[in-house]
Parts: C-alpha cells; structure tokens; sequence
C-alpha cells in the first residue's frame, strides 16, 4: 500500500517499504537526528559565547521561551497526528489573552483569569472542530477563518490596546517570576503539558486512536470509532493548549494582547513537522516536536547572543533549517 | 531638570518648530474653528495593531468629531501597501476634498498619494513622509531623528555624569525595515558619539510586547552587565520591562520611545529601571486632521503670519523624566 | 465435523436488500441466508455488488431498503459498532489497517483493552500473540508497526482482528487474494476450526477451485440481484456457476499456445545478467525472445515483484539488463519507458490507477506524447488523446464503455484491463505483468489471457508473476521458479505441474514460508 | 484502499467516491458555488455602496489588487496540484523586487530589471524544487525555509530600506500606470498569465502530468513520468510566477522592498483551496484558484468601502471565509 504521502511525494520509494520500518527503533533514530542537531547547536554556542551560552540562567532562559509556544506544539501534535491542521493557534491565544485580562474579568482575580484564558482557548477549539468534523471544511481554510476572526475579535475586546495584568493579580505574573529549584513556575507548567501530552498520545486509547484517525480514517470508522467526535476532540485539545499559553504569555508579558502569538502557527507547525510528524497525519512524537521547537528556541537564543542583525538572523535560520533535515535524513539513512 | 534637549536637528529643511509643550486642549481662540464650508477628509492609517496606531486612530477621529463641518471618511486600515494603494484610490473615486494618509511605507505610498495630488485633492501627509514633494500638500511628523537624538543625549549625559566608561549600551529597534526605525537608530548613535560612546548591541522587536519580552530576554542573557538600554517603543517596552524584572535585573537604566500613558507613570513612580521616555506623539493625526480641514476651507493657521497651512509641520521630541511625567502625563497614549 | 445441510435454523437472513449509490444501483434486491457452522460463499463477478452487500452486514453501509435477521429478529447493523455488539466481524477486502500503529493495536483498535481510557498494553499483547499463534503466525510479534509488515501478513493481522471479536459470524472479503497456495491452506485450516464452533463464515473469493474445497454453500451475484441461493458448494460444477454468474458460458481455459521451441530462433528481447539486490535477490539470470511469455513462479516474498521492478528500473540493483540488444541504466522507469518496457504493477490502486481520473486519461497515462503536436511544445491533441483511448478501451472490451468515467467506478477486472491498455497504445517490446488477475473475476480473467497470449503472438516479450501456480502454468511458455530471491529451476511450462512447482517453491520443510517474508528486511537492516 | 485524503481527513465519505465522480460536471458545479459566493457579495456591494460598488473604476481598482498575489496564485495552483505546497511566494517576489531595484541593476534600464526579476524568481524556485525533488525534503519545510531566508536576503540586499524605482526607469511604473482599453498594462499580464496557466494545465502533457504527479506519484513514476524532475519544474514555475509578480509590484508600488508580499503565501494557498483544489493534490483548476482570490479582493474592496475598522473587518473575513465554504458544499450537494 503505497501511503499517500503529502510529505514526500516525489520518493522513489516502492510500497512504502525502506526505512518506515521498525516502531521502536524509527523512534529513536529520528529523535537521534534532532538530538544531533541540537548537540551541534550547543557546540557553536559553547565555542561562539563560552561565557554565555552554556550559564544556567541562559539554559532556564531558553525553556521559559520555549514554554508558550511548547504548550502550543503539544496540540498542534495532536491535530496534526490526527490528519489535521491549526491555523488558529496564535490568533486564539492572543484571544484568552485579551478575554482574561479585560477589566471585567480581570476584577474577579487571577484564578478566574485563567479558567477564563483556558475556557476561551477551548471553545474557539471546539468551534473549529464543530465547523471541520460537522461542517465538514477542509481544517486549513476553517482554522485560517478561526484566525482571521479571532485576531478580530481580540482587537476589539481590547480596543487594539495593550491589557496590562492589574496589580491585584500578580499572582499570573508569579508564574513566570517565582522559580522553584531555579526554574520559573512556567517551565513546570510546561513540562506538565508535554508529560500529560506524551502520556495521552501513547498511553491511553485516546491518543492510539488519533493515530487511527490520521493515520486511516475509514479504518478507523469501520473499526467502529467515532471519527468525527474523535477530531472535534482534537481541535478542542488544541484549543485548550492555546488557553495555558495564553496564561502562560500574560505572565511573561505582564499583558493580554491581541498582537500575542503572531505567527505561532507557522513556528509551531514547523517544529513538528521538524520532529517528524507527518502532515499528511498518522505518524509523529511528541518529543519529536518538542526537539524541533528546541531547535527554533536555541537557534534565535544563539543568535542574539551573537548580536546577528535580523536579515543575517534570517538567511542563517533558513539555512540551519535545510541542514537540520538533511543531517536528520542523513541519521535515519546510517541507521537502516 | 532633566536633560532637556530639544530636538533642533531636524532633518527637514522647512521644518516649523511647534512651542516646546504642546498644547493640552485644542486651542479655540479664533475664529478658525468656528463652521465653514463643508469638506470630507479621506483617513488612511496602518492597522491599530499596537498602542502608538491605536492612538493615531482615536486621535484623528476624535479630532474630525469636533467639527460639525468636517464629514470624516476613514478607510480600512492595513499592514498591505498593495492594499493601502487600493484603499486610497477608492477614496480618490470617492472624490473627498482632502485626505490624511499615514502611509505604511511613504516611498511605496508616493505613487498614489501622486494620483490624488494631480486630481486636485490636496494631500496631508502624516509621519513617514512621501519622497516626492509634489506628493503632499502639507506634512506633518514627529522627529524620528530627533528622537534618537533626544534618547542618546540623555543616556550619553546620565552616563557621563556617572563617570562610566566603555558603558554597554543597548538598543531595541521596533520594526528594522521601517524608515522611522533607521533615522531613530542614525540619531541615537549620532549623539552617544559626542559622548564618545556607542551602541553595543541592536535587536528589533516588531513592536509587539510578546517580541519585546523575547528580545530582552535573550539579550539579557548575552550581556551579563548593561549600563543603558534604548528601547524605541513604549508598547514593546511593557515586554522588554517584564522581561527584565523576570531576570531580576536592575544594574541599568532604560530609556523608553514614543511617550505612553502608561511607561509616564511609571517614570513618574520611579519604581523601575525605566527613567526616561522619548515622545513621538500620536497627537500628530488630531492635528493633521486639523490642518486638513483648514487646507480644504483655503485657510492659514491664525498664530502664523502665512496666509496658508506651512508646507511642513516637524514635532519636537521631547525628554520626560521623573521631574515633568505629571506634566506630560495627559497627553500619554494609553498601550 | 457438526456440519449437516439439513440444520435449516438460519442464524441469518437478508430479504430484498436495495444500496443505491449516486448512478449505481448496487444491490437490487439480494437476498442471503446463513446458518451456524457452515462455510457461506459469495460468488459474481466485478462489481456485482458483493463488497457492498458485506458492507451492509458489517454496518459501514446502511441499505435503502430491505432486512436483516440475525436469529430470526430485525436487527440494525449501522455503525460498525452494532455490528459487532451483535457478533459480526468483518476482513474487508481493500486492508483496513492504520500503519502507524502496532499490529496489536491494529487488532484491538476500537475495542481496547483499558482502564479509564489507559491501555493496558502487557495484556493486550499476550492476547494477541495467543491470536497469532492460532493463525500459525506466531513471528510476527505484537509490538510491530504494521506498516512494515509484507501484505500477506497484514492479512494474517487483518484475520486476528476479526477473532478477536470472538464473533458468531465472521465475513472475509477475498482473503485469499494476496496469499500464496501454503498460506491458504492455513487459512482454510483456521477456518475448519471456527465452523466447528460453530461460526459462521461468509466467504467471498474469485478463485473458484477455493470454493470447491473449502465451501459448504454458495450464493450467487449477478448485477446487485440474486440468481442463485443456497446451492449446495460440492454438487454444483463448475460450469454451472460460472454461467450464473457471467450469464453466459466461459471457458475456464487458456489460450493455446505455439508449439515447443517455437520461439527458438526468434530475436532477444530481454537480457538479464547476475540481477542482485541484496537482502532481496541475488544472480538472476535469464532471457525471454520475442513472442515469448515467461512465468516467475514462487511464493509470497520469494522477491518476484522485486525483480520486476529492478528490470524496469524502479529499483536499482546490480547486474545488467539488456533490452533488445541496448544495456539499460538503472534507476529511472523513464528510460526504461522510452526504450519500451512497459509494467502493470501489483496494486492496482496504489501504483497504477489515477482513481478520480477519466478511464481515457488513465490509459493514454504513458503515451502523452504520441497525442503532441508539436512533440517539443508538449501541446496535446486531445481530440486524438481521446480518440485513441476509446479505440483501446474497445479492443479491450471495457465496460461501461464510457472513457469518460473516473477509473474509480469501474471494477477491478475492467480496471486492470484499462492498466494493460496504458500499454498497448504505443508499441512495447517487454511487458512486465506483476499479478495481473489479482481480483479479477473468471470472465474476465478469460479475457485477459487471450489478449496477453495475443500481445505475444504479435511479437512482445512478457514476463508473468502469479501468485497463481496454475495461472502461471497455464499462460507461460517457460517457467522460472524463484526462491528466496533466486532462480532455482526453469524449464518450458509443459514439462511442469502444480505439484512439482509447489515442491521447488517451498522453502526446505519445516521452515514455514511466512517466516521469510518477514527476515529478509531485518537482516537488510543490520548489513548495512 | 481509502485515500489519505488530507484536505478532509475526518469526512466519514467512503473511499472517497460520492460526489467527486464525474469530472466535467464537477468542475462546473464546483465553479458555481463560487460564483454565487462572488454574486453574493457583489449584491452586497450593490446594496451598501450603490454609488461606488459597480463604477468602472472600482471594479479596475478590484482586477488591480487582485493582479499580483493573482500572478503567484496561478504558480501556487500548480504547485499544490502537483501535490506540494509553497510557503516561500511572498519572500520570493520581495526578494526578486529588491534584486531588480539595486542601484547595479537598476543602471542597466528597465528590460534588465524585468529580467532579473524573473531569473531571481525562478532561481530560488529551483533551488525549492531541487531540494524538495532531489534533497527529498518536505515542502512545507523546504520553501519555509526559503521564505525565511530569502526575506533575510532581501532585507540585505537593500539594507533594510525601500529602493525607489528610479526616473529613468519608470517604464516598469508605466505598467500600473498606462491604461488600454481603460485597463492599466498589469491587468493584462494577470490575464496573460491565467491564460497561459490555464493551457499549460489543461491543453499540455505538463499539466497533465502535474495532475497525475499530484494524485498518484507511484503510479506517474512507473508509468514512465520524471516524477523528480516534474516537481522540480513546478516549484521553477511557481517561482517564475513569483518574478513577475514582483515586476507588478514594482509598478504598483513604484518600488522594491523586503516587507513586500507578507503573508501572500496565506492569501495564495487559501484562494487555492477555496477554489476546490485539494491540499493533498491531484485535482484542482485554475478557474477556481481565480475566483477564490476575487472573492477575497471583493471581501477586502467591500470593507474599504464600507470603512469598517479592522477588526470588525477581521471578524467578517472569518465568517464570510467559512459561510463561502458551505455555500459551495450546499451547491455541490444539490447537484449530484
Ligand atoms: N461508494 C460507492 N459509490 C458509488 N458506487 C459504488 C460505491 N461502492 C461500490 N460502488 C459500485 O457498486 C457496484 C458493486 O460494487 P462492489 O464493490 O460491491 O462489487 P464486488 O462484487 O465486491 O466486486 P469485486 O469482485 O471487484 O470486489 C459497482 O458498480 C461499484 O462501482
Ligand atoms: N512493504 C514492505 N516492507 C518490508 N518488506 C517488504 C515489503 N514488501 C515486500 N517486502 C519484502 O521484500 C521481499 C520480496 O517481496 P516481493 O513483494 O518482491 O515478493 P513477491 O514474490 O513478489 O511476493 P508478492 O506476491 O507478495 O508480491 C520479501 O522478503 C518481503 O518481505
Ligand atoms: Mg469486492
Ligand atoms: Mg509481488
């Protein structure tokens, strides 16, 4: 059964046979890769700026940076394991950004905030999933309308301005300002999310079926699973994740804005589909998309510290993309 | 006082240097904003999506909404030069009497505004100005050399006084591919020279608070001891703060840009490392409408001897430190 | 066995089911009675209606109109799950495993064995190596990915998933169809041992001797109605059936063929020298001249398919192939095109057929640029593109006999009479024919036979992989028998026969074949 | 065997068969539902703005704006039939418009500039296809890479600043400027190059091919087709579209600049597929990408005249995107 491999479709591979292999093994031969890329970055860092980059405060640096948009990635996993895709993301963020710290909310203090950013991140979840499981659009134009919207919709709850998080509610502000063992609060939150990603995505039913779901969604159905619950479950998933983020940037930013999070989908997209994931759905790791977020993180983290400009930032990003694939590709082609 | 140097280094030649404060209230002595003749102004501006276009917005709607003479036609602000094009050809179709454009790009922009010019619609041109003289009728902008000027003066002068020498300066950008950036940058550098100092680092942040948070952290972590920071946008500036207070940094001091509500208070607490903010009013746009309305009715500014609205009208940035916050502070955009 | 024909206590019964699709009445009234314990074939031809029919059984489909009785009271079998809630379980007939997932997830997807909602995966392993073991195929272990598993066991995966059902009725869509002669017989002997449980087993198969030896009854389909019911499997020739379900007389039989020797003195179409491909097959040999037809007999994994597709270029291998006296580089089928090969793969669906496309575009596929004019510009003539795609489709008989109809609603006999075509529209030299009946019902089969054997007589070299000893027998002129990727016997098809084959073919006893399939990628791996 | 079907991987269709039957009347029926989504607005438009909407020379200014992102969507529809997908559009046409407006270039005089620009296109265009046909990298990542690099290049190029056109050019400018017929010149090169996309795609073995690369590389491969060499050509076509749409930016805007053409991948692929071609490949036509784009002009053209603010704006584009989508889906049910 050739796959019908939106990814790679020009391979001359026969029937799918090659390296698709064994389960175990494809695993950490990919992650290998990642792991490569990444001891390769540490190293131009560790010789570019010895006394920077490798301190602890420049490590916990990195992770607090990473943790928005991480939580983010671990939905878009999901999504994308599942067969589909999240435009939205950045756009509903910015939205339970702005919906928790609008003066209303914000009166009833902080933990209302965040049940509010996380409700909000799920039910615009939910109506995506709704308008793509029960209205059947195609997920790329109904999370494109979602976040054409919801970047709308935040502009005006805020009046396009910048919430500040009020001083009665610093306690959001704590999150990425109180560290235990060194390490912000966020990075908990964080690593939670990843913990609790990875354990739905491989450990329970749940997460077996998304892989159904992406992977052969009328087998999926003939196997008597609810495809369309299914997805409609995963666009909220994601939706939710973008809700932690939003509490997770009011509490870096000290703001809710409806500028959050521009661009996140591509960034968080990107990290996947580095890490392995397959857009055309049915394969993919969480720890993969995480790696390839870390390599984004580290790469702009190296970048300032060697005070690059934007433009030589830029053309370097894009380059270090390319040799990032084509060193992982050369990993996995050793291996088998 | 504080270091209070005013911008005179204004790069436009025929610049009109308005009195030091502007003035709090819209002044109503003469008979000049007593009803005329009825115009329509044409508004097309950037999309508000930071606290500055926000205000420019709010300011040139709230300007219009003064005048029961003045029928105010705003279109759909974008970040899409092709699309701004489009948005001001319809409004040459619509034939209004006058327009006000902050154009995304002036040298993009030049074209169109042209158009207008040769159909006989007189043209305002507000902050990025259009190369093309024969673009606009009249200008009206902040001074973004000025303001770089005004922000390395008072870090130059801070630093001196303090006796530091080789200090690490550094500087966060708002969007680097903007003109205004560049000139701001030019300015900034222009001064700590004569102070013999210079800018140690340079990022941009977009102007948004999440890209200000970001920057600063990562620039936090290359420059284990900072003596000063510029940071071209009060917007940005809230994340570039929380970043900071994040690292738990407080060996500097920061210089913010364009004058919101809201780093004035701050300033004015003096509970931070932000001590000072440059200002890049956003009154500009009330005030462009202002003279849009006058150009269209044939008539001058009455403080002025002209009979006509000044070919170009160049604000002063000024220093607000601690010891005038209270004064500036109504005028602050809030973010 | 318990079996007695006379139990008439139906454990189920269809009456007067109708399936429209958009332009197709599928079913049309079918009716079906099944009783416990037996053996229930399904027979017709290409798109009689078959699949549809177990579909509504397994409740993928909901019929228009009609009933079905299961123990003799109205049952709804939509969605799937109620279908198994009521003890039926289905192999369909295009796999239905997800890739991605591990063949013991594959086998209990749907039905996982959790704690809220946490697999419980040590057990779910255990459950399905004992399934495993049951089929005989206690290598292929539970934590695998399936997708890298060959087609026959996914098979074997396909057929644990529906035991694991523990089901009263189990249906099988041509299970068979990518099994070898071992692997049904292993198959047959899994089924035995459900019916006497007393499970039911609908059957469904193209290959009709199948019916003889594993039925009890047969229904027969013909164009969505019933012509046929309840016949008793061992008593009805042949011949019969074959006229109930085609409605005319069809020669079960092969085309004749030239006499021994006769190609001898003819040219040299086909060279192939020391082929190798490590892991896969190694130091193939052999030539096939014009007018000739060669069979490559062996089992499933033996590397036949993989021959192929190194002679034309889709893999790369070491050796050398020469095609009419030309040596042809390695690696790019668009080389191997040009000089005149031409291949109809072994999935259809997935390596041959554009599915939403018209039947004409599908068969002008690989001679574009005969229909340009001029050639450089690439511009098409699509009256003559059209043209000659109608005039194939006639001489193959396609039917409908419509072009313009996307590939996707025909059957799978006319389909593959339309991948051959691709072929005949410009003048090949080689062909290479990878399981070209796979599915194909007996009248078209037929059919195809005689056009191969007419290709040939008009001077196309042909190389035939069948999975189908008599197939391969019955069609070639000379036979290569392959071996775990070598060629360990040839000789001309009429000094062979099916016993003498099975002989060579196996691997040395006690080894089961199916082991085979499996190691050769393994080692692969470690080798390089 | 169900088709991974990436565009609507949770329909519970079967095997994809139903409605996607017959060809000819699929493409109509498909057309239809955008047409009266484009009629609809159009009524709109009537109704708001009796004195503006219908006047000739709004509906020029229409054909204007849709010019150049239209030139791009014409290569984009290609690409994504042909089963790929191109993020770096926007990056490209900035790129090509810097190039062609250095001072060197600009002093060899309006044909070189035009030239340049087209070269620089289809140059980065073929580096994406040869590292997407012969690196064997996914597209997605491939030209994300190339969009971030070569706005970095861009922005290096021009040191960050806007290049004017100069005086002595302004035959390029002519093209936005000179009007036939009561058209300005780059209406008719948007025509122009429809049409010729529109042969090429349907009148040509390329564009038959491209449908067949796209549906089923596996079965394109072993009937013969250069699958790699296809896709390389597309992804040189897509950036050759890119080259002349930056032509046509450079007349419209009089200049070249790094920020040109932000986010027009978005904009493209989206018209794309609201156009009915499927992100998956295979099937697709150049009429739909076209009007899917107009219907986006529209919608923008609309709100300029109907001055509402952006974010009610925003607002309305998600759900005038989502209420187009089922508009088409009701249309389609209707007739088959
Ligand atoms: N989803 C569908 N939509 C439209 N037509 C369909 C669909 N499924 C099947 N058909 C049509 O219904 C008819 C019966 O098909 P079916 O698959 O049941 O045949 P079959 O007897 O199983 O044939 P085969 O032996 O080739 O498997 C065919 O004409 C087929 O084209
Ligand atoms: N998808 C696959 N993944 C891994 N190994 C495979 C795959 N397909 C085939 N193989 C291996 O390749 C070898 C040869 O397979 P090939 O398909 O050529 O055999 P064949 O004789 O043609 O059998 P079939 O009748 O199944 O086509 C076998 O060892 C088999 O295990
Ligand atoms: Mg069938
Ligand atoms: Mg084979």
């Amino acid at each position: 059964m050739t796959e019908v491999d939106q990814a790679a479709p020009t391979g001359p591979r026969l029937k799918a046979a090659g390296p698709g292999g064994r389960f175990g093994r494809l695993g950490e031969v990919r992650h290998l890769g990642l792991v490569a890329a990444l001891t390769l970055l540490a190293i131009v860092g560790l010789v570019t700026r010895p006394e920077n980059f490798a301190t602890s405060s420049n490590l916990v640096s990195i992770l607090a940076l990473a943790s928005t948009i991480g939580v983010i990635t671990v939905g878009m996993t999901f999504v994308i394991i599942g067969g589909g895709i999240d435009l939205s993301v950045g756009a509903l963020m910015a939205l339970a950004s702005v919906w928790a710290t609008t003066l209303a909310t914000q009166s009833y203090g902080p933990v209302v905030m965040i049940v509010c950013a996380v409700l909000v991140g799920t039910g615009a979840g939910l109506l995506n999933g709704i308008l793509i499981a029960y209205g059947r659009m195609v997920p790329f134009i109904a999370t494109l309308a979602m976040m054409v919207a919801g970047r709308g919709l935040a502009q005006r709850m805020s009046n396009q301005r910048t919430q500040l998080v009020q001083q009665d509610n610093s306690l959001i502000v704590s999150l990425s300002t109180t560290r235990v063992l060194g390490l912000p609060l966020l990075v908990y939150v964080f690593a939670l999310v990843v913990l609790f990603g990875w354990l739905v995505l491989n450990r329970t039913t749940f997460g077996r079926r998304t892989y159904a779901v992406g992977g052969n969604p009328e087998a999926a159905r003939l196997a008597g699973i609810d495809v369309r619950k299914h997805t409609l479950l995963l666009y909220a998933l994601s939706g939710l994740c973008c809700g932690i983020a939003a509490v997770l940037i009011m509490a870096r930013t000290t703001t809710g804005s409806s500028t959050h999070g521009d661009l996140y989908e591509l960034d968080a997209i990107a990290a996947v589909i580095i890490g392995g994931t397959l857009l055309s759905g049915g394969r993919g790791t969480i720890i993969g998309s995480i790696l390839g977020l870390l390599i984004f993180t580290v790469i702009t983290n190296l970048f300032i510290l060697n005070g690059l400009n934007t433009a030589d930032q830029l053309i370097a990003k894009g380059a270090i993309i390319v040799a990032a694939v084509l060193l992982q590709r050369r990993s996995l082609k050793t291996h088998t | 006082a504080g270091a209070l140097v005013s911008a005179c280094t204004s790069n436009e030649p025929v610049a009109t240097q308005q009195a030091s404060a502007p003035a709090a209230a819209p002044a109503a002595k003469d008979g000049n904003d007593a009803p005329g003749e009825k115009v329509v102004i044409g508004f097309s501006a950037p999309a508000a999506d930071h606290g500055w276009i926000a205000a420019i917005s709010k300011n040139a709607a709230d300007a219009a909404k003064q005048y029961t003479d003045v029928e105010f036609k705003p279109v759909e602000p974008t970040n899409d030069i092709n699309q701004q094009i489009s948005a001001v050809e319809s409004l040459i179709q619509a034939k209004v009497n006058v327009l006000v454009i902050l154009p995304n790009d002036g040298q993009q922009l030049n074209q169109v505004a042209r158009q207008a010019m040769d159909a006989g619609i007189p043209v305002v041109n507000v902050d990025r100005v259009f190369p093309d003289k024969l673009s606009y009728r009249a200008w009206i902008g902040g001074d973004n050399y000025g303001m770089g000027v005004a922000a390395g003066h008072h870090i130059g002068k801070t630093l001196k006084d303090k006796g530091v020498s080789n200090p690490v300066i550094l500087e966060i950008q708002g969007i680097a591919t903007l003109p205004l950036t560049q000139d701001r940058s030019k300015g900034f550098a222009d001064a700590l020279k004569t102070y013999g100092f210079k800018v140690t680092a340079q990022q941009d942040a977009k102007f948004t608070v999440e890209s200000g948070t970001q920057v600063a952290a990562n620039l936090l972590q290359a420059h284990k001891k900072i003596d000063a920071i510029w940071n071209h946008d009060d917007d940005q500036g809230i994340g570039v703060l929380a970043a900071i207070k994040e690292a738990g940094r407080n060996e500097f001091f920061m210089v913010g840009g364009a004058g919101s509500a809201n780093a004035m208070r701050d300033i004015q607490a003096d509970s931070g490392v932000l001590k000072a903010t440059v200002t890049y009013p956003p009154t500009m746009a009330g005030s462009a409408i202002k003279v849009a309305r006058l150009i269209a009715q044939g008539k001058g500014m009455s403080d002025l001897l002209e009979q006509q609205v000044p070919q170009s009208i160049t604000l002063a940035s000024e220093t607000i430190t601690k010891d005038n916050a209270a004064q500036y502070l109504p005028l602050g955009f809030e973010s | 066995m318990p079996r007695s024909p006379s139990d008439s206590s139906s454990l189920l019964v269809m009456r007067g089911i109708v399936k429209q699709f958009p332009g197709v009445r599928a079913l049309d009234g079918v009716n079906l009675e099944v009783r416990a314990g037996e053996v229930h074939c399904l027979l017709g031809q290409n798109g009689a209606g078959k699949s549809t029919l177990i579909k509504i059984l397994s409740g993928a489909h909901e019929p228009d109109e009609g009933e079905v009785l299961l123990d003799g009271s109205p049952v709804r079998l939509a969605p799937p799950t109620a279908a198994m809630g009521h003890g039926i379980a289905t192999i369909y007939q295009e796999l239905d495993l997800v890739d991605g997932l591990s063949v013991t997830e594959n086998i209990f997807l749907g039905h996982e064995m959790a704690t809220f909602g946490f697999s419980r995966r040590a057990e779910a392993d255990r459950a399905t190596a004992e399934l495993l073991e049951r089929l005989g195929h206690g290598e292929i272990r539970p934590r695998t990915e399936v997708g890298s598993l060959s087609p026959a066991h996914k098979q074997i995966v396909s057929m644990a998933r529906a035991l694991s059902h523990s089901a009263r009725v189990i249906i099988m869509d041509e299970p068979s169809a990518a099994l070898d002669h071992d692997e049904v017989g292993n198959l047959f002997r899994v089924i035995r041992d459900l019916t006497s449980q007393g499970v039911a087993v609908i059957y469904i198969s193209h290959r009709l001797e199948e019916i003889r030896e594993i039925g009890d009854r047969v229904t027969v389909l013909k164009d969505g109605r019933t012509v046929a019911v309840g016949l008793v499997a061992k008593d009805t020739p042949t011949s019969k059936i074959v006229a109930l379900m085609t409605g005319r007389n069809v020669e079960y039989v092969f085309p004749p063929r030239p006499g021994r020797g006769a190609h001898d003195g003819r040219p040299e179409v086909l060279r192939v020298e020391n082929l190798t491909l490590p892991g896969r097959f190694a130091d193939v040999s052999f030539s096939i001249r014009a007018g000739e037809i060669v069979g490559l007999a062996g089992l499933v994994g033996s590397g036949r398919s993989e021959i192929i597709e190194a002679i034309y270029g889709a893999r790369r291998a070491g050796g050398r192939v020469v095609l009419d006296g030309r040596t042809v580089r390695p690696g790019s089928t668009t080389r191997a095109v040009r000089m005149g090969m031409g291949l109809a793969p072994e999935e259809r669906k997935t390596q041959a057929l554009l599915l939403d496309h018209p039947v004409a575009q599908n068969i002008t596929l690989a001679s574009l640029s005969r229909y340009t004019r001029p050639r450089w510009l690439g511009w098409l003539d699509r009256r003559t593109e059209f043209a000659e795609a109608e005039r194939l489709s006639q001489a193959l008989d396609i039917r409908p006999p419509d072009p313009r109809r996307p590939i996707r609603t025909l059957s799978g006999g006319n389909q593959q009479k339309a991948v051959l075509g691709r072929w005949l529209a410009e003048d090949r030299k080689l062909l290479l024919l990878d399981e070209p009946t796979r599915g194909v019902d007996v009248g078209a089969r037929a059919e195809l036979y005689a056009l191969v054997r007419k290709l040939a007589d008009d001077g196309i070299g042909v190389l035939l992989v069948s999975s189908e000893v008599p197939e391969v027998l019955g069609l070639a002129d000379r036979v290569l028998v392959i071996r775990e990727g070598r060629i360990v016997h040839e000789a001309p098809a009429e000094d062979l026969d099916e016993h003498r084959v099975l002989d060579l073919v196996m691997v040395s006893a006690g080894q089961r074949p199916g082991s085979d399939v499996a190691h050769p990628s393994t080692e692969g791996a470690s080798h390089d």
